[in-house]
């Protein structure tokens, strides 16, 4: 992994220990199991959010420690180690963003401390169909109030803020509603993964704009994609670790199944790219603090190739695991329901594949 | 070694299709006694008893031989105890054929076949619930179950022997069906599919040209498949003895009919993340929970990773590692 | 292998012979090895005529057998396993079907008769551009006279008669030239895989027309892709046959090297890959035969597998050959380079996945 | 058995960059006597003396320690028969080093390290042709070979020792190159390639979306190993240890060069079919012998199946199978 400074080190060691003493996976499948509506545990989010986890990308002078992308990855890719369920992502990482660039100060001083402290979950509301296409909006603001329907919005349950992606009259942009106004109607959504999203209607509901227009969408977007990159580093990560340790202590026909040649090569390219997506990530996180213009190629290179990763190694994790694996009570499944959650959410493979090409110029 | 994987594809291959006991009919004709045939028989033909198949156990899988259910000869009776799992439906099935241990000594001629009457006392049925949410298996526990004498099948420790039979019963049962038809659950083509999810570009293409191509490629895959499929039943016909086509067919099945449920999930998009409830409809949530227990395709009746093996093996030629030797 | 009549048995196993005979893989060496400006040995090419094998698909009236394409499909398969190098797909097959679907009788008796005894040797030039794009058609024929170029004609500088895909007065069309026309100049072309190929340059050349226009070009070139799809199931299949014996006879760390399970598996998928190709190709051949409608279809599943598998196997040759693999005096190279000639000609893989999804109507 | 492939890679390893014999000095100060180190290293400094390294056989190759180049000792010269292959340069070269078989009855331990003048009588070079056409490396056999006592590096049977320690300085020499730079042989991205030979659509994409896809996908993956190349290196300058990106270089790097050149091929379409001669132009003609020569990157230099069992053993700690004693 990148070379850490200290507190870096800190910050990860910190997350480590407490995702795998708090919230391992069978926390996790805890709260799957209790069913609740918002598709978290929120005790466990409190906990996170008084160890400063909501507020490493907000500045210090709104309650938070501005820690930066590459820090706020190390706590996603040990909570995506774990499955540990939160909305550090929607609310942490994409709402607090889009309000720390496109806000005012009014704005600014009304939810990211709110954010910071875990009081207030934001997210990110951007599509309209069942395949991410950003650009696409039909959602209108007209007069401060906002017509339309976005679908998947993760946390949309738990949300109290919604920054949402329309066409407003100076193009499109970024508009902030607040969750319990009259006008949204959410829909909650029960999905394989367990995780907590909801399709949100909107009908003239109060909508206040932030700057940057349409750039502003596509720029937090890609803070949103390489965080959930880094998330999905920690679950392919940990998917790949538990499908090793049952090579090694597994027996059929004598011997360890790992001492077979077959799978052991499988293991090795599973290795590779592991380590291959590893540089991605860092990449697209070290590039959105250095604010390199190079962020959404990157970005698109992490979410891709990340979610290739990802995809192979959690049907590994089934398949390597054979018949355990197909059982419910063996976190293959968990792993493998959750990394098509991860691959789909802000753009798939071919999305992203797609996006770099363009941004290469063919 | 190839014959222990053979039976390794056996001992799994239930649970899929159900084809193993669907088997045990002609397999009991083989090897029953008159009596056994006399009180089985009939039943099974008029379709009023339902078996399930105790093979499998959670430390032989794959290697099925190395199965430790043990069965004592205590004079009147046989005594059973261990455990068994992926026993479909055990939680209805009013008799189980089971293979048991009646030897420590050897692994292959120390297993015998034995039929249980499921409400012998001693046996507890747990189902197992699947990544998917279906609990289609149990796991089986004997414990002090006493089993008459005659329920043997066959003689003491051949139980391997008839296992093997009812492979090649099963195999010929499953000659040129195959997964496939379970993989698809939207019926049509992927296109029209791709089309309805993702759009269409003025010249009728799927907008989507990455997912285009890699639609393109599965459909290929799948009708090569197809025609390999009546390619193999055609050669089997014919004087040319059994066809190599043959022994190609549950990996190649069993692969597309995977990638036919990843695309089919890629093409959903969120629409394919559904668990149950609101905002999907019925095709959409089928198509994940179809998702997957499919995955148990390369992993049941013979993993994708035996059945590499047998073909290596037996179809090219290639020899064992050097190593422990082969059973 | 499909279930053959007496007769087509008699034929398969009259090809394997003389092919492993008379002409294996080193008889093709010293062809090339000599550097003939053929590409090919016309003594062997007799033989081969005389047996009748130049005669399989004319019409026994114009001095042929009408044998069928699953006849040829046999000889080109046997030829394909020994590289054998013949003008039989471009002469005896394509430009002869030509003549057959599109000539007049007088165009006939003219050719087939002659093409059918090895007489004389035709060919097919369709490509102007490194692309396979038989619809992109810039050469002209007017007034009776071709002007154009075409690209990669295989055996170009063997042929003594051309079927020129041009423009015409009623649209595009077949036309044929003859190679000693004055307006005709051929630039010999020293390729990779050591066949016989030219560009050839066209000006005011005397030009029949064939008969069926464009659909004739489709029709044509189907049966040529099929018959190459053959020849390189042969090819793929002597590659495979020939590492699978390799593995089983070389000696690494006290072992065979085929009794290692990675190597195993990978020889297990490209069996897998040869049994799914054959079914292809078969079906291809049969459907010609049938005049069934779904030939185009069929022809680039055909085409397209074939090629996927052959690139993979003619890999694995070299690969698992390890260092002996890459000397020239080994034949994995040939084999090698063949591959790609044999996937490019007629439309590489990419061009018949996009062909097999347009016919489907995506 | 690591250690034996280990050095499988390094017998081969010299074919492909000439790696080993610039790693020879550094060893040689390490090993060799004061008269060795005085007489060799001098011209080696100054690049006058050519040196090939003598290491593989036709037998073998990824099992280097198999060697059978025999070495006797004659009392006042040491007599050398047997055959070398790959030895790169041969046919130029003034000296070389030699690992040779002194002892029958060890296998690792049967190994000494010998430098021999390519000057001795008995010495016959063949240049062997590749499939690309070049002449890099020779067979070269000794027949009767007379060298003198004090060209032994290190003591009798210390040959493997040495033959890995120059590994390590292969290694070092090696980290953060790889074999991208000689894969590609157009030098700029291989989408400005395929809009000239194939074309673009009016949005200026690759006209052929199938291989915009895959042109796409290969960038990514060179891009994803530009970025691993950079972060092997800082990780390894800072205090963290070596990297354990280090190890996955060799495979992802070779593939990817490879991957390269073939979809160079592809897009050049017949253009990339061309041997020498009129019709193609000189970067068409160098794109097909490149393709041809970069197939031996995932074979020398240590193959890629070693370099997965080196990873599957060291990195990841999976267990050989049961079989032979390791070495």
């Amino acid at each position: 992994m990148a070379v850490l400074t200290e507190e870096q080190s800190l910050l990860r060691d910190a997350a480590k220990t407490w995702t795998q003493e708090k919230s391992p996976v069978s926390a996790f499948r805890k709260m799957r199991d209790a069913g609740g509506p918002l598709g978290y545990d929120p005790a466990a989010f409190a906990e996170m959010a008084q160890m400063g986890w909501t507020g490493v990308i907000i500045p210090e002078e709104y309650g938070g420690s501005e820690f930066g992308y590459l820090g706020l990855g190390l706590i996603l890719e040990e909570t995506g180690r774990t499955l540990t369920a939160s909305p550090i992502l929607a609310s942490a990482l994409a709402a607090a963003n889009a309000i720390v660039l496109g806000g005012t100060d009014v704005q600014k001083q009304a939810w990211l401390p709110k954010i910071a402290s875990g009081e207030v979950v934001g997210t990110l509301a951007v599509d309209e169909g069942p395949h991410h296409a950003p650009d696409k909006i039909a959602a209108k603001v007209s007069g401060g109030k906002l017509t339309g329907r976005k679908t998947f919005v993760l946390e949309g349950m738990a949300a109290n803020v919604l920054v949402v992606s329309a066409q407003g009259p100076d193009g499109p942009g970024l508009f902030l509603v607040k969750a319990d106004d009259p006008g949204v109607s959410r829909q909650r959504l029960s999905l394989a993964d367990s995780r907590g999203a909801a399709n949100i209607e909107f009908k003239d509901a109060a909508a206040e704009p932030l700057g940057g227009g349409a750039v502003l969408i596509e720029k937090v977007l890609d803070r949103a994609r390489a965080g959930l990159a880094a998330e999905m580093l920690g679950s392919a990560l940990q998917a790949f670790e538990t499908t090793l340790d049952y090579l090694k202590t597994r027996v059929q026909f004598g011997q360890v199944i790992g001492s077979f040649q077959a799978l052991q090569h499988r293991a090795a390219k599973m290795f590779t790219d592991l380590e291959l997506s590893r540089s991605c990530v860092e990449a697209a996180l070290s590039a959105i603090d250095n604010d390199s213009p190079d962020v959404p190629e990157l970005v698109s290179l992490a979410k891709a190739k990340m979610g290739d990763t990802l995809h192979l190694v959690s049907n590994e994790m089934v398949q390597m695991h054979g018949g355990i694996g197909m059982t419910d009570a063996h976190d293959a499944g968990l792993y493998l329901k959750r990394a098509r959650a991860q691959e789909t959410a802000f753009g798939g493979q071919a999305y992203h594949r797609d996006r770099y090409a363009r941004l290469q110029g063919y | 070694r190839v014959l222990a994987e053979e039976m390794a594809a056996i001992g799994a291959a239930n649970p899929i299709g159900g084809m193993g006991t669907s088997m045990f009919g002609p397999t009991l004709l083989e090897y029953g006694s008159e009596d056994q045939k006399r009180r089985h028989i009939p039943p099974i033909a008029r379709g009023e008893i339902r078996w399930c198949q105790g093979f499998s156990e959670p430390g032989a899988g794959s290697d099925l031989a190395s199965l430790q259910t043990k069965c004592e000869d205590k004079g009147d009776h046989w005594l059973v105890n261990g455990q068994k799992i992926w026993t479909s439906g055990a939680q209805w099935a009013d008799w189980c054929f089971c293979l048991v241990r009646t030897d420590t000594s050897k692994k292959h001629e120390g297993i015998s076949f034995l039929l249980i009457d499921m409400k012998s006392p001693g046996i507890e049925v747990r189902p197992i619930r699947l990544i998917s949410g279906n609990s289609p298996f149990c796991e089986t526990f004997f414990t002090d179950v006493k089993v008459p004498k005659d329920n043997l099948v066959g003689p003491l420790g051949g139980g391997w022997t008839i296992a093997k039979r009812l492979l090649q019963h099963e195999r010929s049962g499953l000659a040129g069906t195959g997964p496939m038809g379970r993989g698809g659950l939207f019926g049509g083509p992927l296109n029209q599919l791709a089309k309805d999810y993702s759009g269409a570009d003025e010249a009728g293409r799927i907008a989507d040209s990455d997912l285009r191509a890699r639609i393109a490629t599965h459909e290929m895959e799948a009708r090569a498949f197809q025609l390999t499929a009546i390619r193999s039943m055609v050669e089997s016909r014919s004087n040319q003895g059994p066809s190599a086509a043959t022994s190609i067919m549950k990996n190649a099945g069993t692969r597309i009919a995977q990638e036919r449920a990843e695309l089919t999930l890629e093409i959903l998009g969120t629409q394919g993340l559904g668990w149950e409830g609101q905002g999907f409809n019925a095709d959409e949530l089928a198509a994940v929970r179809g998702w997957l227990g499919g995955k148990a395709f390369t992993i049941y009746g013979g993993s994708a990773e035996i059945q590499n093996n047998i073909i290596s093996k037996r179809i090219l030629d290639l020899p064992d590692p050097l190593g422990p030797s082969s059973n």
